[in-house]
């Protein structure tokens, strides 16, 4: 079907029905369906909602460029000559082409390839070749006129280093989008200049919305990624929580923990967590080594923003995942690590060496890259059941007191059926 | 917008014969013929799943790091693995085997001639590219990771061992998961 | 679309019609429209029908569990501490994953790795990690019954060392559905205890009807697999025929002859086969050997059983041989080779060369690895028209004295037919 | 959706409207839309349209047959005994098998290898394998009529050593549907027997119709082939020209130019073509050897017939290049290389030469194997979007003066939206 | 769920630069390179549809089995193919230039380093990995087989000689057919 | 309908150890060597982006041809590149710094053993079977090319030199396009 027809719900060939449950329900036709993910396109990623698009660094100096995507809609980032960032869909006005083809770069204007229309670092057409063609033969109309032309754009913000952008202007501006209280964190973890220290990426075999689960789920980390736990490294016997960051929007969390306030729970031993298995002396202790960074006590710290970005501050590592989906069952995860600027050697090694801890080959981390192919590939012939989420309750508001929990997964569901407009 | 510089006509000689391989040419057949088989026998001790092996093929303070070709050309410090010591191979090898979940599967290595030159008294430099064809339990099999390692070498002792391997990935993008080294 | 949508023939998106004549056509768009896979996975996979699973053998000690496919949807065969046999779907009640992502192996229970739900083996919910959260906070809800949680189960006979399953109450006994003179031949092949001898599996590139008619197909043996005919193993001119094992259920069959009888028949010169060309020593005649093993003198019998499954028995290769749609022009097909835990170490190796003959790289049967690919091909852009298969008549009964028939083919049609409800 | 559904644009589960502005727009969903594939198939090539088959060349001796696509339909082209040329649907009147599984040879007759159904060359049945059973037991019914079995046949005709095919009875005769000016040229370039010299294809990541819009971009050459540019083989400020061979069906064009006029234009500077950085000294430069081979003074003329090939005689350099959907997105391209059957030595030589910048890896040519794939993913998410082309003005004639211009892709529109029914 | 025990910590030696592979090391440079080029030779005569030539590289009692990782893992007789001596060999090629139906394809073999070790007077043994990359006559490249060579080899005589041949696939799915040898 | 002759029993030798490749077997361990290095040299000057030094490996007069197998059995004299002198090759080079379009990529080339042989005073052949796997900017990683090179290498001076390398790809269909040699 062309995606052009999903620009609503009531365009499903087959009508769809929320169970009655509401959100503790979701059904895996979610996940396998092509006119959902068409519908998804227009509603979503074309729809009121900032979508996350690279870091401030990444077009650091004036005509720095640097490509992407917003769902299956290329994007071209720029730094403008007034050292504004600039976000336009990377499709030439005149027939559609790529104009930037290179990932990232610099120039001064940007050139499609084809025909060699050139733009400004805004997206506004500058010129084109042959416009009035040769002595005086050929080349465009009299009515021609360029400024009917130019890069579809979107409109941007840039907040605590990271750049945003929405193809809506109904969308409210970034930080009440996201909320003060996402705000506030986001901020303490940008609180002064980053520097890339590495960047992946993987590809998972599963639909995007199951990585957006798995990245609000806190029920699951201790009990899948048994060296978390092990390692006593983020455990729900810590000190931790859930934070709502807005109540009224429910669609972005924070989850954080203390690891110095673990006291083991009994609950542990009963909990079928195979790590019990592994004696926890390390041949290479310096994997973990850490200082305390912040005097909020906070070492495992994740903001979830809506809908596919999540910021993570875990002991020392700082890094931003975001992910785009690459079809029904295929969506690619970014790892972006960061350091400071003015990190002391001994600091940017230690955040060096627990990069290991997350990423494609992350110990506490890699899990996720097949656990969600495993929902994909579980829940095949089963298009007319549903998830079952209750962990925590029903409901979805904070739980500064328990991570044991599926609030944040609620939250998230509560936040695309609204914007999907599926009743 | 083409950003390379144009580029000079063909070089007078450059040296092709030694190309980027740093130091004197190893011509030695004995030596070489000992490098190749260790350098075998790394990948076979991965390929039959006998891990427990493979720290055992680094000098006690080796290095080992897996990065991409685009973090490498940017210099940057982090990749996908990066151990320090033989205690920390170890240490991978038995999350592996206790702590982590993944879908089984095995690799099958193909190298291809590893490219040997003298590094130094004792001390051998090998690039060698390779494939690693990933098979999952259900059959599905495919290429997983290609690239290159760059090796230093320990030849001065009665075993060779790996001072240290750089895994350079030509791709960024991992498909799933990367837990076997590589 | 989503396969939701497709319970009844009603729901496809263009009508079917089944041409006038009745099973001797068949539309080439049976082979190339999704809906109808989808439709095939709720009436036929999902229906009131008898799925193989696997060998008793392949779960033979309490414990032992081994998933697999019904259709699409993923499955597993557990032995419980019982020793009965159960089968469920591999689909966490939780949120959906695989239970079991290995494809063999033994369990004292069924631990989901996402989120440790805990299953006894014959899929009942038996725990959940922090069921009641940590230190009273977190945790499932006060109306929570683990009751109600369990992994979907499938109805289970075992017969003759196979096992089967279905998703439907409506299926009647194994027996019943695949009759007495069905029942009574494979008795006489599983008569002893069975050993594995070899287990390998193709992809072959068409879609799963084209190998359920291939199976069928008496008519095509001689001439497509010459080295059968070249070395006398089966030829239509040796006595042998099919029989429909019900005559009001024409969807199985026994296909047989008797080598012994061969009487080279003129058809076979004026037959267009090209395995004239060869000369028919063998420089390694050891491949043949074989000996008489059992006293009606059948020395090649295949058992065609409704949908996906075949049991042969040709010289002294016994095999097992079932197939599992991947997509609408992808199967894949298992082979398993079988011998009898008492046999002499010649007859082991005998059963051993026989294998050549047979599998991926068979010499009589690696031709259908291509064909019914190359009918997947050749129907390409002929969605329109049909095939034609008059070969023995356009009735679908027994034909005791001749396999230059068709009729086993039309037998499937039937039931399919009737399964899907295509008027 | 089968693709049986999809016979009239009326049975598109989105309505299409093409955009007021006419064929100066062209919708990117036609470039997306896996029901408008399907309706090509039935209406351009199952439809009334002459398609390129193969060069006579390739089938030379009675008996010869080379296999091949008419859309997604796989063909089957044969000389006949009585050395007519053939062409037939390659799928068995029987069960639908590819008939030819090689994709050449020389064969008496066509057996279909699964069960033995020959046909002559001409695809008339001529007998089948026990159509009378073995012994009066099996085969055919009594009212089985070879007559009412063939493969389908296509209409055919040659011109200028080419074959061509088309399943309509309405095609006008080939002559009339390229038009006498076209012709006369294909009679130019074919005006004396010529041999094969070079075979390859290329797999292009876009869809067909992208390409045959490149064919057809007389403005893209200078601006994206830099090489053409600088070496001064072929630029718009050379005489030359778009002829569009038929004012009543513009499908066709011929782009011609004459080297030796070359008068550089100071548009090339103001253009950006980013050219000017190469300077123009070869170190090989019999790479561009070539003679004087016509006295029109023509040195760059490319012949584009609708819908998938084209003819070009490019310096010495005579190649026929055609086209065919593998999918949505993906189109396989062949290019075969020509000389003449009496070119001297070192006539052969400067062709095989020339041929470097041609083809996969054609010094000229490659951009075009991405281009097109840069416009597929550029339009990505951009269904409802349209290209704009009025350069040259909006309408459909010949352009003898200037090929700065889109004429002749327009031309392909105009006859792409009549013969598919799109108002 | 687990099976797999927990290992033991890195092991003091094992000998790394033997592995798996039996024997003493064989170092003879003569006898490496005539190995190398008899592998080599093996493989491109496959490769160049030379197939009649293929059982010339055997012993006459050779023997030879395609089989796959897991079942060789579980020890099942029955693999893929199964020939006793050098007859069986070529009857597998003349039933495929005569008797068998299949689309027209060919081989590239790919082989990794042969690891060879002494296995005995006048025998060689010899493990090879290999990716196998099969192309249709439309031109579609596929990885069709990637595995390993077990091999012995017979040096004593004037020619090399395959006493035996094990081909082990890492997958146990095979892709359409298997018609030409490994 | 298969066109191919009976073919007759067991070549009674057949000289397998030589097999295709062409003149005497060339064992000399130290020239050998050369040989290795010098191919893997050349192979990883293009995988690291260092072509301008790629037509430093080959002959001033070389002759560079890349076809395909259907092609080259079919005898025509056009394949898909055709470069007289290392001139040529210098300009290919060029035309892709400066002037050619394409999406940024590379190749990792895995080579198999060369199969060396003396083929007349100063002059070496080796064959040599070869995969390319394609990597794109965005991580993408494919099997591009797998085929032979067919070699002339000229030994007798100080450096190794091509005189001539034919490039036999085992697809006639190539993905997207050719630009950076193989
Ligand atoms: S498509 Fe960009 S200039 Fe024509
Ligand atoms: S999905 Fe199985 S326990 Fe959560
Ligand atoms: S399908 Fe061609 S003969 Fe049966
Ligand atoms: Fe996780
Ligand atoms: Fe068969
Ligand atoms: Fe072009």
């Amino acid at each position: 079907m062309p995606e052009a027809s999903l620009a609503h719900a009531g365009a499903l060939s087959t009508p769809f029905a929320w169970p009655e449950e509401g959100v503790t329900r979701v059904p895996y036709r979610l996940f396998s369906d092509p006119e959902i993910y068409a519908l998804e396109q227009a509603r979503i990623f074309r729809g009121p909602v900032w979508h996350f698009l690279c870091l401030e660094l990444e077009v650091r100096e004036p005509g720095d460029y640097r490509t992407g995507f917003v769902g299956d809609t290329p994007i071209i980032v720029t730094r403008g000559r007034d050292g504004r960032v600039n976000a336009m869909v990377n499709r030439c006005a005149h027939k559609g082409a790529l104009v930037c083809h290179k990932e990232r770069g610099n120039a001064k204007a940007l050139s499609c390839v084809y025909h060699s229309w050139t733009y400004d670092l805004e997206g506004r057409l500058m010129g084109l070749a042959f416009r009035d063609g040769l002595r005086g033969k050929g080349g465009m109309p009299a009515d021609f006129r360029a400024a009917d032309h130019r890069l579809q754009p979107l409109r941007v913000e840039t907040f605590a280093g990271m750049v945003f952008g929405t193809f809506s202007d109904e969308t409210p501006d970034v930080e009440t989008f996201f909320g003060p209280s996402m705000c506030a964190i986001l901020r303490r973890n940008f609180s002064r200049p980053v520097r890339l220290l590495g960047f992946h990426s993987q590809t998972i075999r599963n639909n995007w919305k199951l990585y957006a689960e798995n990245v609000r789920d806190s029920y699951h980390a201790t009990l899948l990624h048994t060296f978390y736990t092990t390692f006593k490294i983020n455990r729900l016997d810590m000190d931790g929580g859930i934070r709502i960051t807005d109540a009224e929007k429910p669609w972005h969390h924070i989850s954080f923990a203390k690891r110095a306030t673990l006291d083991a729970a009994a609950e542990y031993k009963a909990a079928e967590v195979h790590s019990a298995s592994y004696d926890t002396r390390l041949e290479g202790p310096e994997l973990l080594d850490a200082w305390e960074e912040f005097d909020d006590g906070i070492t495992h710290c994740i903001q979830a923003l809506f809908p596919t970005l999540a910021v993570q501050f875990t002991l020392n590592s700082l890094a931003v995942r975001w992910f785009t989906p690459r079809g029904l069952d295929r969506t690619e995860l970014f790892w972006m690590y960061l350091g400071y600027e003015d990190d002391a050697e001994a600091e940017r090694r230690m955040r060096v060496m627990q990069a290991n801890l997350t990423g494609a080959a992350g110990l506490v981390s890699l899990e996720d890259g097949c656990i969600n192919e495993f929902v994909q590939r579980g829940t095949r012939g089963g298009a007319d059941a549903a998830a079952f989420m209750e962990m925590g309750g029903k409901t979805v508001e904070s739980s500064e007191g328990s991570r044991a929990t599926e609030v944040a997964i609620r939250g998230f569901w509560r936040g695309y059926r609204e914007i999907m407009g599926l009743a | 917008m083409p950003e390379t510089p144009v580029p000079a006509a063909v070089p007078a000689a450059g040296a092709p014969e030694t190309g980027a391989a740093p130091g004197a040419p190893l011509r030695d057949p004995e030596l070489r013929a000992r490098i190749e088989d260790f350098l075998a026998d790394c990948a076979h001790a991965i390929d039959d799943d006998r891990l427990e092996e493979w720290p055992g093929f680094f000098a006690p303070d080796a290095l080992y790091r897996i990065t991409t070709r685009e973090s490498e050309a940017a210099g940057l410090p982090i990749g996908i693995m990066h151990c320090e010591g033989r205690g920390m191979l170890a240490d991978r090898v038995r999350a592996l085997r206790v702590a982590n979940v993944f879908e089984p599967h095995t690799y099958c290595h193909l190298l291809g001639a590893p490219r040997l030159a003298r590094a130094g008294p004792g001390l051998a430099s090998a690039r060698t590219n390779f494939a690693v064809v990933r098979t999952m339990q259900d059959g599905g099999m495919a290429l997983f990771a290609a690239g290159k390692y760059l090796d230093e070498i320990e030849t001065g002792g009665e075993r060779l061992l790996l001072r240290s391997r750089l895994v350079v990935l030509e791709s960024r993008r991992v498909d799933v998961l990367l837990v076997i080294p590589l």
